[in-house]
C-alpha cells in the first residue's frame, strides 16, 4: 500500500455548530487510494508545538482529489486547525490503516456516536455500490442535534434511512445510539461503530449477543502512524498481547481486541 | 564548469557510510514502514527498533504523551524478537543498499552476547548499536547504562562476540556520562551513540492520573535537544572514538549543531513521526550548507565549535 | 448564598503561605522589577535572585539562548551580594506582605554557613532557599548537588545557622536525584524543591561556536518540564518533608500536575519572562480548578495521582 | 516608571520591500508613557515556541494610543509577526529601558543603519520640540534603497534634512552611513546612533575623535526586558563589570560601554 506525504491546498473549510469543521483539502494521491476506515495525519501547524500530528478519518473523498477531513476542537491541535484558512496548505499524510471491509451479511447498521459519525459518509457511499439502500441503515448519537443534524441530512439525501438518538432529545429518540440498536430484529446483520469507546463497548456487546458481525474503528493518541513507534497500541482480546491501532486498525473486528 | 558536490561520506571506525544521516531506533520501524515515503537508499545508514533475544509484547497502554517540543514514549521496548527478526524483517532489509545497523537489548549480559554472536552471523549486519539504557534484571533492575562496570561489562562482552563495529548507546539519565563513555571505549566500543530518551512523566489533570501507564516514559524531540548537544560535546571532549549525536534533530541546522559539537554522525528520531522525509530534507540541507560555506566534505564540521 | 472559595492556604514545615504559588529564584529579580506587573500581595511567596556573600559580576555575554520550548542562560550567578541585598533590595521587600525566601549559593560550606548566620538575623527572610547546583571550588569544581555527601554538609551547616525552614534546590543533572534528596532531607532540611536547571548548550551555526560565551548553560521552560515532574514525582515518594516543584509551570494546569505528582507547592521561573502576569493567573486558575473538581483545599490536590 | 502588559490591537499593518514591515498597534498606556528610545518587548505568537518575547524599539507614538514598531524579517519570531493581520491582538510589554536624552550641543545628528533607523523617527518628533529643523539632520546607511527609502522621505517631510549612503549606492552616496559623519566640521554636536553593532563602534570612534556626544542604541539578546533575567549584559568601558541593555539602555552614552 502506498502512503503519500503531501502539501495539500485547503480549498474548503466550512464550521458547523458544536466546534465542529469540515476541510477539505486536494491531495490527489491520497484520495485516488484511501478506502473508507482509513485515516490521514495531519500538522496542525509549523511549530514544533504542537509537536505531533494528529489523526482523522478521510470523511469523505470526492471528485478533483479531494480529502475531506470532518473534526471538533477538543485540544490544542484542532484548535490551532481550526483557524486555518482555505488557501493555506496542511501536511497530510496517508492513507493509513485498514478501513471497513464490506460485510458479508444483507443487513448493514452504521453506527456513529458523536464526531464518530466522521467515516460513516465514506462507508455508506462504498457499501451502496454494492448493497441497495434499503440493506443499509444509519444510526446517530450525540450529546445534542448540534453534533450530528448536517450529517444526518447528508446520509438522507442518499436515500438511506437515519435512526438519530440525543441526549438531550433535540433530535430523534432521547437517550443514546445503542438504545436504537437493541430493538432491531435481523438475524445475519453487520454493525459498523465508530465513536467513544464506551459507546463501542456495547456496541460490541450488543452484537455479540445478537451474533452479528462487528466492525469498529477505534482511536488511540498516535506518534506516526505509520507502524513505526509502536505506541498505538490495545490490547487483543486474547489479552496475551497488543494490537497497533495504526497498523492492524483502526478498524478492527470486535472479537479481535479487549472490552475493558 | 562542474560544480562539485560536497562529499558526505564519513566512517564509524571500519564502518564507511555515504552521509552522517541514519535513522534512530525505535523510530523508524524495520525499514519497510517508510519505504513509500523515503528512498531508503539514500540514508547513511538504518539503524531498526531495539531486538532481544526473545519477542517483547511492552507495556500496556497508554504508551504516548506529547510534551512541550516534545513526546514521552513507554513502548516497553516491544519487539519481535531476534527469531523472527531474521526470518520476517531482515530479508526486506536485504535489498536495501543502505548499511544496517541492529539495535540490540537485554536483560542481561548473556543476552547481549548472545545477541551479538547470533547476529554476527549475518553479513548484512554492519554494525550493532547496544541500548545500555535497559534495566539489568540480575542488578536490582538498575540501568547498565548508569553504571561504568555493568556499561564496561556489556561492552566488552558484546565486543567479544560481534567482529564488526560496535557502537554503544548511551543514557542521558546520568551525572556524569562522560565516565559512561570512558568505560565504554575502554571495553572496546568503537564508537557511541547518544543520547537516548530522558526519563519524564506527564499527569492527567482530568483523570488524575499518569499520562503514561507506566507512569515514566523516555522524553525525545526538540526539548531535549539542548542536553543532548551538551552531552556529545562533553563526551567527544573526551572520548577518542567516534560520537554519534542523537536528540531532537529534525532539520539541516540541528545535525549541523552536533556536528559542529563534535559528533561524526547523527540519527534522527522522532522527527521522523512528524516529518517522514526528515532524513532526507537532513542529508539535502547539509549538502547545501556545506556548498554555502565551501567546504569539500561534512568530515570538515566535526568538532569545529570546539576549535575556535 | 454565599460560595466558599477553595482554601490555598499551605505549610511548608512551619512557613505558613497564603497559597503554593512563589517566584523561583532567578526570574523574578528581586521583586521589584515586577510591581508594576503583579500584585506581590497576592504571591504565595516572593524567593528572589541567588545571593552570595559577595556581589558576582556573572559570566560574559552572551548569557542566553533560546531553544525549542525552551532558553538557556548562563548568566554565572550575578547578583548584588549580601551586603547590597540588604541595604538596597531588602527595604522594598520589607513593604510587602508576602514572605520572603531568599536563595543563596557559594563557593565553600563556609560562604554558605556566613549567608544563613547574618540572614538569620533579618526577621523579614522567612525561610532560605539553599542552591546546591554551584561548584564547590574547594572540591575540584564539582556541585554541591551531585554529591549526597557534599549535599548532606552544606544543607547541615545552613540548618545550624538559620533558625527558620530551610529548602533545598536540588539539582537535576545526577542520576539518582533521591538519594540526593533522602541527604539532604537527614542533615535537616525543611523541604527540597526542584529542579534547578538542566545542563545544556547551542551553537550558532553561522559562526560556528557555541551560542553562550561560557558553552554551557541551564536549561529551563515548558522543554523541561516533563523532567522536574518525574523528580518531584520520584523525590515526593521517598522524603517525608514537602516538595515543592519547578520546572516549565506556566499555567494552571502546569501546577496542578506538580502538586498531584506530590508537590506541596510551586515555583514559577521561566514563565515570569513570557508572561509576567503568570504567577497570579496561576493563583486564579488554581482556585478556579479546585471550585470545578469541588474540592475544598489545594492541600487535597498533593500527591494526589500517587493515590490512584 | 510604570510598565504595562497590553493585549493591543494591531490596527495596521504596513509591508515595506525589503521585508520590513510596520505595525500599528492600540496601546494606549504604553503610548503615553514611551519615550525616544525605549522599547518594548512583543508575543510573536500564542504557543510555547518560539518561547521567548522579542524587543522592538517605539518607533513612533501617534494619536488614539497608538504604538507603533517596524521591523526586519531575520528569524523565526519576527517571521510569525509578519503574518499577522491587522485585528488581531499582540501581548506587548512596555515601555522599557532607558531612550535617549536631549543633547545639551546645538547640533543633532541622527544617524541610523539599516533597521536601526525604527526609532529615530520617534526621537526626531521629540528634537523638534526643543530644537529648529535645521539643529537637526539625519544620516541613514543601508545595503539598499529598499531599507530606508520610505523613511527617508517621512524625516524629509518633518522638514529635517536627510543624508543617506548605501552600499550599492541605490539611494544617495555609495558607501557606509558613517562615511557622512567623517567629513562633517562641527565643534559641538551630539550623535544618537542606532543600528548594527559594527556601525555603532565606527560611529562612536568618530564622536571620541570629534569631541562629539554620543548616544548610542545598543542590542542584545534579551529574555525579559525586566531587569529580571540578567542576561542581556554588555561589557561596561571600564572591562570590570556589566551594564545591563534592557535596564541601563538601551541607550548608551558610547562611553559607559566598551567597543570590542
Ligand atoms: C484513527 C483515528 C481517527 C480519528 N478520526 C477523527 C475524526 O475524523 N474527527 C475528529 O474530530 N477526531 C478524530 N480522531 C481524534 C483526533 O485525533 C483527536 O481529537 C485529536 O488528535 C485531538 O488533538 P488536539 O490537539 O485537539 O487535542 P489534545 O490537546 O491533544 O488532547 C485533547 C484531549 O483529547 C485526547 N486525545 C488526543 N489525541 C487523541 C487521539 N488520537 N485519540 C483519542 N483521544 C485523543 C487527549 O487525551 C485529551 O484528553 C481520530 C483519532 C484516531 C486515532
Ligand atoms: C532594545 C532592542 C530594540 C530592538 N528594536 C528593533 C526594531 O525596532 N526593529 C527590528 O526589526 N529589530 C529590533 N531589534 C532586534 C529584534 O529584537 C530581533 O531582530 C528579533 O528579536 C529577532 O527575532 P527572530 O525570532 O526573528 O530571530 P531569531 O530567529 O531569534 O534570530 C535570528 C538572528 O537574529 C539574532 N538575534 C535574535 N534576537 C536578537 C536581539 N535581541 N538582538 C540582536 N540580535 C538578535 C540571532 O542571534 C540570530 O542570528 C531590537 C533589539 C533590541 C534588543
Ligand atoms: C517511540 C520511541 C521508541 C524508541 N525505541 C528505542 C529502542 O528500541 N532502542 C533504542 O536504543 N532507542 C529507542 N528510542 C530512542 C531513540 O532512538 C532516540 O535515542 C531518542 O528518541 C532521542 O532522539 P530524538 O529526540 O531524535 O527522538 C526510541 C524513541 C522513541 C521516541
Ligand atoms: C535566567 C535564570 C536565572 C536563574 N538564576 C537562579 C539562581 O540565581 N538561583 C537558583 O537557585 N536558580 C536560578 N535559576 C533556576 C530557576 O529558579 C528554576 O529552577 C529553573 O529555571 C527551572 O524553572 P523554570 O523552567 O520554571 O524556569 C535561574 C533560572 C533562569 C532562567
Ligand atoms: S502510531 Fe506509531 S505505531 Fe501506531
Ligand atoms: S533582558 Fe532580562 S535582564 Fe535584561
Amino acid at each position: 500500500m502506498q502512503i503519500y506525504q503531501q502539501k495539500a491546498e485547503i480549498l474548503r473549510t466550512e464550521k458547523f455548530t458544536g466546534d465542529i469543521y469540515r476541510f477539505s483539502l486536494k491531495a490527489p494521491d491520497i484520495a485516488a487510494e484511501a478506502r473508507p476506515g482509513q485515516f490521514v495525519m495531519v500538522r496542525t501547524g509549523e511549530g514544533m508545538d504542537p509537536l505531533l500530528r494528529r489523526p482523522f478519518s478521510v470523511h469523505q473523498v470526492a471528485e478533483g482529489g479531494l480529502v475531506q477531513i470532518l473534526f471538533k476542537i477538543v485540544g490544542r491541535g484542532t484548535q490551532l486547525l481550526s483557524r486555518m484558512q482555505s488557501g493555506k496548505y496542511l501536511d497530510v499524510l496517508g492513507p493509513l490503516g485498514q478501513g471497513f471491509t464490506n460485510g458479508e451479511n444483507n443487513q448493514h447498521f452504521l453506527v456513529g456516536g458523536g464526531i464518530g459519525i466522521a467515516p460513516l459518509l465514506f462507508l455508506a457511499k462504498q457499501l451502496l455500490k454494492r448493497n441497495e439502500p434499503s440493506a443499509i441503515k444509519v444510526l446517530l448519537g450525540a450529546r445534542t442535534e448540534d453534533e450530528i443534524g448536517i450529517l444526518a441530512e447528508d446520509f438522507g439525501s442518499m436515500g438511506l434511512e437515519v435512526l438519530s438518538a440525543t441526549e438531550d432529545g433535540s433530535l430523534g429518540q432521547k437517550g443514546l445510539v445503542t438504545d436504537l440498536l437493541v430493538p432491531i430484529n435481523e438475524t445475519r446483520a453487520t454493525v459498523y461503530g465508530c465513536g467513544p469507546y464506551p459507546m463501542l463497548r456495547v456496541v460490541a456487546g450488543i452484537c455479540h449477543t445478537k451474533g452479528w458481525g462487528c466492525q469498529v474503528s477505534l482511536e488511540t493518541i498516535m506518534a506516526c502512524g505509520l507502524a513505526a513507534c509502536l505506541g498505538c497500541t490495545v490490547l487483543r482480546s486474547d489479552l496475551k498481547g497488543y494490537v497497533h491501532v495504526c497498523k492492524d486498525g483502526p478498524v478492527f473486528n470486535a472479537d479481535e481486541v479487549a472490552w475493558l | 564548469m562542474a560544480v562539485e558536490l560536497p562529499d558526505l561520506k564519513i566512517n564509524i571506525g571500519a564502518l564507511r557510510l555515504n552521509n552522517p544521516v541514519m535513522t534512530a531506533s525505535g523510530t523508524f520501524g524495520y525499514g519497510k514502514e517508510f519505504a513509500s515515503l523515503v528512498n531508503l537508499h539514500r540514508l547513511g545508514a538504518i539503524i531498526v527498533k531495539g531486538i532481544s533475544l526473545l519477542p517483547r509484547p511492552g507495556n500496556p497502554p497508554p504508551r504516548l504523551a506529547e510534551t512541550a517540543c516534545g513526546m514521552l514514549n513507554a513502548i516497553g521496548l516491544e519487539n519481535v524478537g531476534l527469531e523472527k527478526f531474521l526470518s520476517d524483517k531482515l530479508p526486506f532489509l536485504l535489498g536495501i543498499d543502505t548499511p544496517l545497523i541492529v539495535n540490540i537489548l537485554g536483560d542481561t549480559l548473556e543476552d547481549y552476547q548472545q545477541l551479538a554472536a547470533r547476529l554476527d552471523e549475518e553479513e548484512k549486519v554492519a554494525a550493532l548499536e547496544v541500548n545500555i539504557s535497559c534495566p539489568n534484571v540480575k542488578h536490582g533492575g538498575v540501568a547498565f547504562g548508569t553504571d561504568p562496570d555493568m556499561a564496561y561489562n556489556v561492552t566488552k562482552g558484546v565486543r567479544q562476540h560481534f567482529s564488526r563495529p560496535v557502537i554503544v548507546k548511551l543514557s542521558p539519565n546520568v551525572t556524569d556520562i562522560v565516565m559512561i563513555a570512558g568505560a565504554v571505549e575502554e571495553a572496546g566500543a568503537d564508537a557511541v551513540s547518544l543520547i537516548n530518551t530522558v526519563l519524564g512523566m506527564a499527569i492527567d489533570i482530568e483523570f488524575c492520573r499518569p499520562k503514561l501507564a507506566n507512569i515514566f516514559g523516555g522524553l525525545s524531540g526538540p526539548a531535549i535537544k539542548p542536553i543532548a548537544l551538551r552531552m556529545v560535546w562533553q563526551v567527544a571532549d573526551a572520548v577518542a572514538i567516534p560520537v554519534i549525536g542523537i536528540g531532537g534533530i529534525s532539520t539541516p541546522e540541528d545535525a549541523v549543531e552536533f556536528m559542529l559539537a563534535g559528533a561524526s554522525a547523527v540519527q534522527v528520531g522522532t522527527a521522523n513521526f512528524i516529518n517522514p522525509k526528515a532524513t532526507e530534507e537532513i542529508i539535502q540541507g547539509l549538502e547545501t550548507y556545506l556548498t554555502e560555506k565551501n567546504m569539500a566534505s561534512v568530515q570538515e564540521l566535526i568538532g569545529r565549535a570546539r576549535r575556535t
